[in-house]
């Protein structure tokens, strides 16, 4: 029984907080007024093997387990939800599926350069008619010849324009609802792939999302994931799941960063010319904010480390997912409550963890499917 | 005890709505809030038809109603939408104190041309983040032969950029806090300042370097700055209550309006007891808010206005306001959070309307005041 | 709008309220709820003062006000203590039911005797703990030559061990769900049950064997016994919506009056931000439940309960009471959890009236249909 | 980094289910209605050493840590939180500092016969006036002889009537407000020692709960645990951060309790006519006190551990404590919610958990205190 992260986790933790610190930190004013990603951080992160953490030494990644992409994902997060969002798509949804199911040529073909960061990964399976309900997406990939042709559109997609492939879920048998998925991956320059439109959101401006379209976009069959028609059902409960995890940490982090900026503020502010920090509703805000992120970052630890035993089952993932970006809602919440007006200046970076985190309740399955899918799994 | 609105009521709250939903376009909201622009030509027409001056005199241009029929315009604007609406409630900010104390002189010179919708009117009072520590404001009035000359910093002013007259709260050596109208001049420095929310009404910082004021500039006599500063802050917080009021209403109506249409699963949103649930939620909080800025509202057109019931509107208002669009956006998912949505940028107009509001502290100090006295 | 009460309603709130003052001790209180005793003696003065029967007809023994003046002793009542209080308002159980839908001669018989506190009337609706479910109810009449023969099961019956007459309603295999007044007699057994809150209006669940009742104790015509069950529920949830109310004012009123005078760490607990904040927070919650509370007793009088005032007041009203009666208990501290202080029966109070105001789901699944149908 | 209880504890887990299964279970109703503490436990328990759980074997003890005593109070408190606070206070707070400050001789003569279940202990430092304010407590120990006179009263205290010794604090240096303390070891039949009232309660029926006076009641020097005098307020402090976090463990077994109890409800009751398992708002519910449930757990094995290393700091107890009492507040209301008038039957367990799991928030610190202890080691 050991409770905490082992040294190893923890070197890497200081590891990864000097590299966000010096590489990261910088950027981020800048990139968020600009609402782009900044695309050089790639290489950075890449040469640092910081990108696809989980991806083992035979592809050039560093073979580290989910409890570590949990601590980096934290600090990166802790620093620019926006690029957190990015680097989680591309080391996490749109390389697991490879990583573990794809044939050893398609690891070959993509894992050491998404690693190195020289080519960068999307996911695409969200539709402009499909969002919680992933079973009625709409994308078709018929056969043709040796490959297979897609056709439909993809929306909220993350690194969306900025991306070399993505891999995109489509029916190979509309028949089979909910069934007949696969997952394939389309290379950027494919004939018949676009981007549509970029989008402009509430928050998380640094990552790129995007608006795509498949328009008879042939893809060779070596390039769906897997051998059996049918079997990208399985392949995408099983990288939500450690997507879901991943919120966790990113929830954590943003949290951490939310407290941190909070408690510097409260030091030194003034109300009524008296100290703030002397305030005993203050304080109580301040003691309920640390309470919550240690036991968001503990709980997804937790979850991270049951994945990375093999045990995590889907209710596992949704209570920590559910649990974590509920409970940073409150913390940015309060934050604002505290600093009020001082909050909304652009300058100020509470209002950005505000924006920034209000996403996680939707993604990777709302808080509403992860309560129903806890209550399933309870047997309701 | 009746709860019911006048006819004379309803049909001001009806043509307000209407002028709302016929000028207010859904596009060119999202457009104006992207950009930060105060909607000119719509501010204009509202004048036009008497929405800005509707609780002013008639004698100054006003159409003599109170501030209670104010409140009913508010909170129609902001349904239509948070922006354009909160911005036409912006043009007058601190106008009530003119009301209440300004000379009959003041009241000719600045009331027709706001009525009119020719000049905008603002407060210049906070000079920090302490928006309410008036004791140690710094802005400095001197008192010279024919006025007095200003110097110092304010914060936060709210449609600073775009003002033609301030209301200054500063402290002059003899006559302690007074309130000074202060035409936008040379010496005036305005810093405009980006913020998260409601930017169809711009903030700027102000610098004054020795601005000089005529004497019968000052509203009041000596020392009643904190008084009118505080009468701000009070139907000022009815405004804003008001405000928040209308934006829940605003977030419901379209979050009632895609959950009709939009389905998952093969059903409508609004099939799932989920969604309905939390539209009922809606429901809830827009009627404890209304009520309870309802009942604030008319008890102050009532002179009423030494009780708890504008602190709990104001509480009571934010908080369901910022229940309300969270949810609102929620059901949107994805959607919601994308700038293409209208409830994406009224997320963002809950929290600087919540700004306005004051915090849940200060109002929850003054009510345990109240009960408590200092024991 | 006018959010007054009238002088009338006043010393009515005033007579209630010295009268509940007088009567109800502390200690007393204490007592009857840990032995789960009914106040009869403070009951029959009561209705001696015309508390009673206050909203029914002059002609009947009452006093002639409307549900409005009813709801303001309710209140007073139960803000005096919650046990006794919502005892005295449990002896005319189902009354509105009567009032609204009997023949002049069942008032005739019934209402006199229940206004003097010299009867006690109860329903007998549930049967299970979906106390909803009337279309599974199985509780029988059989119509018989000179009246009905009744068989089945009630449960949850408020004040059963107590009652000299029921409401009862049951089906009848060709007249639908119909209601019954019916004596207590011989055929009616009634089972004691322990609750655990409320213990001053003992629960009771019934087994009817083969009760015989005259045809004219059916109350108004076939199948309306739906009807009549609802309009008891409406009614029935404005009451408990005002005792909830007058419940968080009681514990609202002993929180300050313990707060003002405890000490801890050298100063009077008043004088902590937390506590004073504790105590505002209440003001709030208190506030919320009036108005929203008043304005569903105001619109019920005028006709109006179509709308969703009376769920909102009632879901609001039970959030409030819990969250108002626990902040209660935990400034008293220690002493809160101890039954010596009064805090300890109204925190069970609190849950037990929280059960009569309807599940929350269930509201919020009205307030949805009404907003959106079946869509 | 092992995020689960290690093998032994999880069988010292399942001896301890079956223990409480077959000793306590049939007890509770029975004495819930005497309210009584079922005294015969302590001889059961004692036999079975799962009082103290933490006292080496050298004093008879099973040498346990503080992770199996969170493991067994978990278990207990699912059962039954009346006897919980027995037996929590007497494992805990009043042995625990004669465990860790006590003479050879204090252990020797105290230990062993509690461990066994043959003597019954209390704690004594709550007084009618020094609640939360522990340092006002106005009970005096004056120098008399060889030992000490205690004159002063104390109230809520667990064990009162029923116990055969008791650990009181008192002020040796009344001068020194706050310091001046120590604590005492009292017999039952030590002379000045007396019961005043047993108290009435609005739940944990089953512990026992007085007031105490002590009139002149004499205590060698010997039964002053540790030798110097003022030393018991340090004592104090690392007692109740040991209790604090046990808090955590009681609250996640009421809360286990009354999820299980509502889920059983749930999946057969029926509302107009439907099963109410197919309404969202209950299965919503009843995912979020799964979700609850499984964070307090973990959150409290956390803060055992941390103990159990020796680097448990009064914020982490404390974080344990609020965060765990408040957290079981949310789930009993829940179930109140969802059952309503069912909910409210004596013959229901649902009311009382929700008397049980009130209490959490007011001892060993009320959550208000725990708030203004994070804030104060946040440094505001």
């Amino acid at each position: 029984m050991f409770f905490e992260l082992s040294e190893a986790h923890k070197e890497f933790q200081k590891r990864v907080q000097r590299i966000c610190e010096r590489e990261v930190s910088p950027l981020v004013e800048e990139y968020e007024r600009k609402k782009e990603f900044p695309l050089p951080l790639y290489r950075t992160f890449g040469a640092e093997r910081l990108l696809c953490l989980r991806c083992p030494k035979e592809y050039d990644g560093p073979g580290l387990d989910k409890v570590s992409e949990c601590v980096c994902m934290e600090e990166l997060n802790r620093i620019c939800a926006g690029i957190g969002a990015g680097f989680m798509v591309h080391g996490g949804l749109a390389t697991d599926p490879i990583l573990r199911f794809g044939s050893e040529s398609l690891k070959q073909t993509y894992l050491p350069r998404a690693v190195r960061g020289e080519k960068i990964g999307a996911f695409a399976l969200t539709e402009p008619d499909a969002g919680s309900d992933a079973a009625s997406i709409r994308t078709i990939a018929s056969k043709d010849k040796d490959g297979y042709r897609l056709n439909g559109s993809k929306t909220f997609i993350t690194n969306g324009t900025i991306c070399d492939f993505v891999t995109v879920a489509a029916y190979t048998d509309p028949g089979k609802r909910g069934i007949g998925i696969n997952l394939f991956v389309v290379n950027r320059e494919d004939e018949g792939f676009s981007v549509i439109k970029k989008l402009r959101k509430l928050g998380n401006h640094t990552s790129d999302t995007a608006e795509l379209a498949f328009d008879g976009c042939y893809v060779p069959r070596e390039r769906m994931i897997g051998e059996r028609e049918g079997g990208g059902l399985e392949q995408l409960e099983e990288t939500l799941k450690s997507g879901r995890i991943t919120y966790g940490a990113r929830s954590t982090g943003v949290g951490q960063a939310t407290f941190d900026a909070t408690l510097s503020y409260v030091k030194q502010a003034r109300r009524h010319g008296e100290p703030l920090k002397r305030s005993q509703a203050i304080r109580f805000l301040l003691a309920e904010m640390a309470t919550s992120v240690e036991v968001m970052r503990y709980t997804t630890y937790r979850g991270a480390w049951l994945f990375d035993q093999g045990i995590a089952t889907m209710k596992d993932a949704s209570m920590v997912k559910l649990f974590c970006s509920e409970s940073v809602q409150k913390i940015v919440q309060k934050a604002m409550a505290i600093q009020k007006a001082a909050g909304l200046l652009m300058e100020n970076p509470i209002q950005r963890f505000l924006r920034d985190a209000r996403l996680f309740k939707i993604p990777e399955g709302t808080s509403e499917v992860h309560h129903l899918v806890i209550a399933r799994e309870l047997g309701l | 005890m009746d709860f019911n609105l006048t006819e004379e009521q309803r049909d001001i709250q009806k043509a307000a709505r209407e002028f709302a939903q016929g000028e207010f376009d859904p596009d060119l909201t999202i457009e104006m809030d992207q950009a930060g622009k105060f909607p000119e030509s719509i501010w204009k027409k509202a004048a036009r038809l008497g929405f800005i001056g509707i609780h002013y005199p008639e004698e100054y241009g006003g159409q003599g109603f109170g501030l209670f029929e104010a409140i009913l315009t508010v909170e129609a604007f902001c349904r239509v939408d948070s922006g354009l609406g909160s911005a036409l409630c912006s043009v007058d900010r601190g106008v009530e104190v003119i009301l209440k104390f300004g000379s009959d002189g003041q009241k000719r010179n600045l009331l027709p041309p706001l009525a009119k919708g020719e000049k905008r009117l603002t407060v210049a009072f906070a000079e920090s983040e302490d928006a309410w520590g008036l004791s140690l404001l710094a802005a400095s009035a001197k008192r010279e032969a024919d006025g007095y000359l200003l110097q110092g910093e304010k914060r936060f002013v709210a449609n600073g950029p775009l003002a033609d007259t301030f209301l200054i709260v500063c402290r002059e050596p003899k006559e302690g806090l007074i309130n000074l109208i202060v035409d936008k001049v040379d010496g005036i420095e305005i810093l405009p300042v980006e913020k998260v929310g409601l930017r169809t009404i711009p903030f700027g910082d102000l610098r004054l370097r020795g601005v000089r004021v005529p004497l019968e500039m000052r509203i009041g006599g000596e020392d009643e700055g904190s008084a009118q500063v505080l009468h701000f802050h009070q139907t000022m917080g009815l405004k804003s209550a008001a405000q928040a009021l209308g934006m829940a209403q605003g977030a419901f109506d379209r979050a009632m309006q895609y959950a009709k249409q939009r389905e998952q699963f093969g059903r409508r949103l609004s099939q799932f007891q989920v969604i309905r649930h939390k539209l009922a939620d809606m429901v809830v909080s827009i009627e404890v808010s209304r009520w309870l800025t309802y009942k604030a509202a008319a008890e102050y057109d009532q002179g009423k206005n030494e009780g708890d019931s504008l602190s709990i509107a104001q509480i009571e208002a934010g908080r369901r306001l910022i229940s309300v669009v969270d949810e609102a956006l929620q059901i949107f998912g994805g959607y919601g959070y994308m700038a293409e949505q209208e409830i994406e940028h009224y997320y963002r107009d809950a929290w600087a309307i919540g700004a306005e509001l004051g915090t849940e502290e200060e109002h929850k100090d003054e009510i345990a005041r109240r009960a408590l006295g200092g024991s």
